[in-house]
């Protein structure tokens, strides 16, 4: 029996799903802005501290063995979770955000010229615009928006016909934060890679939601974030081809990332270990192992299934409310719903949805572009993960047609 | 950390939103200023028509939720004939009833509950932000 | 009565310190590496994710203002806990190595020359030393070594007269991690001051262990790390003033540290928001506040008391061992000790004393240049906190005597 | 995670650091190889006559721990007369021994217990990292 057939003792797992607020029971809705934890994620963090805490790769003490041991297991679940080559490929950031940067500063940066472009979609997260911005900015090259239709989806044929040789680097979402598309990447990598050009796919929305193959992908650079995957905050990660990481110069500077430091010349160590100088965020990585364990165990096919029976019934149910419209409505997609609704602002129904227990976020998602693009200062969104229910979809659509009568 | 919120959509600030006062544009304004949430977007516009340290007219512009919709009502209203002085008046008030004071002025109090919102308390704050914004400016 | 006066009951109260280690009690030497957490900084972390699990800064829902409240008042304690002068002044980290990245790129290489000096002294930590040496590298600066003792005190004199007008700022660690070496920060930084030139301050092993006023000295930039603060792994700080942050261009881009973005241009927040890209390591930071509020309860001063009996027991047992020498003896030194011992090498030492029960490092603890200086190839080093005691240090010289008789 | 450490400094392993077979200098040399070990800045330099694929002679040189000067010593008595492909066997064996395999050939075995400190590891692995150099590398 897979344990998604058990969805309440499932649920009882996290124990913060068991949390009233104002007085009901919590309806999670916004999982593509953090997800819940485990209860077994959240005691691999506090083992660690009770009775392992050590800084790692350093000390040779049994602490600092079990430390170290515990910590680098981490990047080998990790690897055989996202498909990556090899351990090697893996660099621990503090999230999707850094791991963008580092290719900014280190893969790009050097080698950027004048009138070089980054292609990257209309319906990217800040973290995947602004990195590249800044390194423009120095740079004298720009980042080019690449096209997205009225339903919210990439517009293929576009965005490759802007593919050109001044085209540096490619940078698309996997699944949209802000429209729940699930864009079609194998594609835009192909054409990337027929004409060199190298591509970062941001999996932030993808990885906890179904299983990714990095090396089947064939990017150069895959990142994601740990506190989106059931995992401790400050955690993420970078997946890039080992060739890729051996010739990039190191991004920031300190402890481990050396081989030898002297004032005259310091040589570095070999990657990841290049890109990750001072003491990480043990516990957090430690939770982040948990959380990829425990995920395996469910297994991701089960839990994408669940997602598109969820999704299925969320996109019905929405489809029902009077005077809501869905900003992003593409044919691939997952279980996150922005919508705006008549004569309700967002930040209103997030405020009276939180009254009736029920989290959505309500804002701009950190998209700025793609709520420009469809003409709306902000929505309201509605994400699912694999522990909701139809039950709360019901509370959810009940509450939305509440708070919209209180506002009218 | 949240008491119960019924009151934050209470009847005052729902009917200010719903018919919100002097919405519109005051073509002889004096001074103009716009103020922007950086959470959701939201942008309100103030225009004031000030004579001798007195506002003469206020009116806001701008698409925003029923919290700021409301405060900017309430806003351009206590300010008909009143003196400019009173914009940073009524922003001290806020600023201390959200930190668990006095009540702030006539209909304003009815943001009391923000307390306990932190994160919505610029909302009520966004239209005092652009009027603010406007006697700081030169003159429109 | 102060809690240092019940030394049993507050050591009870770090879980890890009843761990027992090859059937022997813990002897946890290795503070200067990273402290071991009271059972309230882990409750902090695991309420976190059990109770208030949310994004911060981004939703109105209840758990996201639980989220923000909980993770920004950190941002208040820190500020006072250090003496800084506003809240606006302390950016987040994820630990003294970013925070030194972070200044090295966003402070100093937008202006950078050739020819330029940056001043750090030959003890420093190798997070003080290659943030510095990449971005030189990068614009034809140089990294120039200020000179130290044989007793591994600061050559304060011939510091200051390699201070000239091209020095464009002085790096100087306020205790040394590799010697224990407190060093005279205030004289240093009013010479750089009197001077024009820029000054930070790694208060790493600084701020664990007595009460530091960044205000009163007067610095500008102070950088620290919450692991060795009795505070999770993963958190840190950059203590700058308001003016330079205002000045400084981000560091990296993404989302929080915009006010918007679009395509054809992007504005920033206001610090320290700029510098604080993405979703932080919440529950890291929460746990600081409470390790900080924890620390304050006992009392910086009475902390500092106790260490220095601790230190000056611990420097009595370790003159009276057979063929060990300290390397680095400075008058004004820390609980933290390294040295060598005749005809054992660090690392064999190390591993017996963990055969003890004693956790000690071994190793040039990140600080290569120190080591080539003192002509070792590593030392031992045992570094103490207020939850040492003097019976602790009677074991371990005990062990120390035995491992020596094993290897000779 | 790691069991009672006694065997691993063990009367083997302390009979050859306290008297190490072929420490010093191989005036003769064919092929001279070095390593380091990053984690504590340990150096080994390894210096091998060699002579149609059989190693005639063995020579190593440095400061290092225990551990590493131990296992020194052990390669280069086992290297003595014998095959170059000797290192890399050697080095499987103890990477097969550290991963709970089957001990590795003589003395070498008496590295068993490392298997529970991987951090010191690469302490017994370092002379072989410097013969392995030292074949690789152009003839010295
Ligand atoms: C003096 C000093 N500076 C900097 C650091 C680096 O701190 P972190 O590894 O937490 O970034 C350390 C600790 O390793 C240290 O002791
Ligand atoms: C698609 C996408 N990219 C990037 C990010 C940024 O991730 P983080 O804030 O963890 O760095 C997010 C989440 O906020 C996201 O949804």
């Amino acid at each position: 029996m897979n344990r998604l057939d058990d969805i309440p003792a499932l649920r009882a797992e996290f124990p913060q799903l068991a949390r009233r607020i104002h007085g009901k029971p919590l309806v999670y809705f916004d999982n593509a802005n953090t997800a819940q934890k485990p209860q077994l994620v959240i005691d691999a963090v506090s083992d660690y501290y009770r009775l392992h805490n050590a800084n790692v790769a350093r000390a040779v003490h049994t602490l600092g063995e079990e430390a170290t041991t515990l910590y680098e297991a981490t990047r080998d679940k990790l690897a055989r979770f996202v498909g990556a080559r090899s351990r090697e490929e893996v660099v621990f950031t503090r999230g999707t955000t850094e791991a963008v940067n580092l290719v900014a500063y280190s893969f790009l940066r050097p080698t950027l010229k004048p009138g070089d472009e980054i292609l990257v979609s209309r319906m990217e997260h800040h973290a995947n615009i602004v990195p590249w911005q800044l390194v423009a900015a120095e740079t004298g090259a720009k980042v080019v928006p690449a096209p997205i239709t009225a339903s919210g989806e990439l517009d293929v044929e576009g965005t490759v016909a802007l593919m050109n040789p001044r085209t540096r680097l490619v940078g698309l979402v996997h699944v949209s934060n802000a429209l729940g598309t699930v864009n079609p990447v194998a594609e835009i990598i192909a054409a990337a890679k027929a004409r060199g050009i190298a591509t970062l796919i941001d999996g932030s929305q993808a990885v906890p939601h179904f299983r990714v193959d990095v090396a089947a992908l064939d990017c150069d650079f895959y990142v994601l974030t740990g506190h989106k995957l059931f995992a401790p905050t400050g955690t993420g990660a970078l997946i890039a081809r080992r060739a890729l990481l051996d010739a990039m110069p190191p991004f920031m500077g300190g402890g481990e990332m050396i081989r030898k430091v002297s004032f005259e010349g310091t040589t570095f160590n070999d990657p990841p270990h290049k890109f990750e100088p001072g003491t990480p965020n043990i516990a957090g990585f430690i939770g982040l192992g948990a959380a990829i364990d425990w995920l395996q165990a469910i297994g991701m096919d089960a839990i994408a299934a669940r997602e598109a029976r969820l999704r299925d019934a969320m996109r019905a149910a929405l489809a029902a409310v009077d005077g809501l419209r869905l900003v992003g409505d593409a044919r691939a997609r997952a279980a996150v719903f922005s919508f705006v609704v008549e004569g309700a602002h967002a930040h209103d129904l997030a405020t009276l949805l939180d009254h009736d227990g029920i989290a959505v976020r309500s804002g701009h998602h950190c998209a700025h572009p793609t709520m420009q693009f469809f003409g709306v200062p902000a929505t309201a969104r509605a994400s699912l993960a694999f522990y909701n229910t139809e039950d709360e979809i019901a509370v959810f659509i009940d509450a939305l047609a509440k708070a919209r009568r209180m506002l009218a | 950390m949240s008491a119960h919120p019924s009151t934050l959509y209470s009847e005052t600030v729902l009917a200010h939103n719903r018919t919100p006062r002097h919405c519109g544009c005051l073509a002889d304004a004096t001074h103009r200023g716009a103020a922007e949430n950086a959470l959701c977007g939201d942008q309100l516009d103030f225009a004031l028509r000030v004579r001798n340290d007195r506002v003469e007219a206020a009116m806001f512009d701008g698409e925003a939720c029923a919290i700021a919709t409301a405060s900017a009502s309430m806003l351009a209203d206590a300010l008909h004939g009143a003196p400019i002085a009173t914009v940073a008046a009524i922003a001290a008030e806020l600023h201390t009833m959200f930190a668990g004071g006095a009540p702030a002025r006539g209909d304003f109090a009815a943001f009391a509950e923000l307390r306990h919102h932190p994160a919505r308390q610029r909302c009520a704050l966004l239209p005092l932000h652009a009027a603010s914004q406007a006697l700081a400016g030169a003159a429109a």
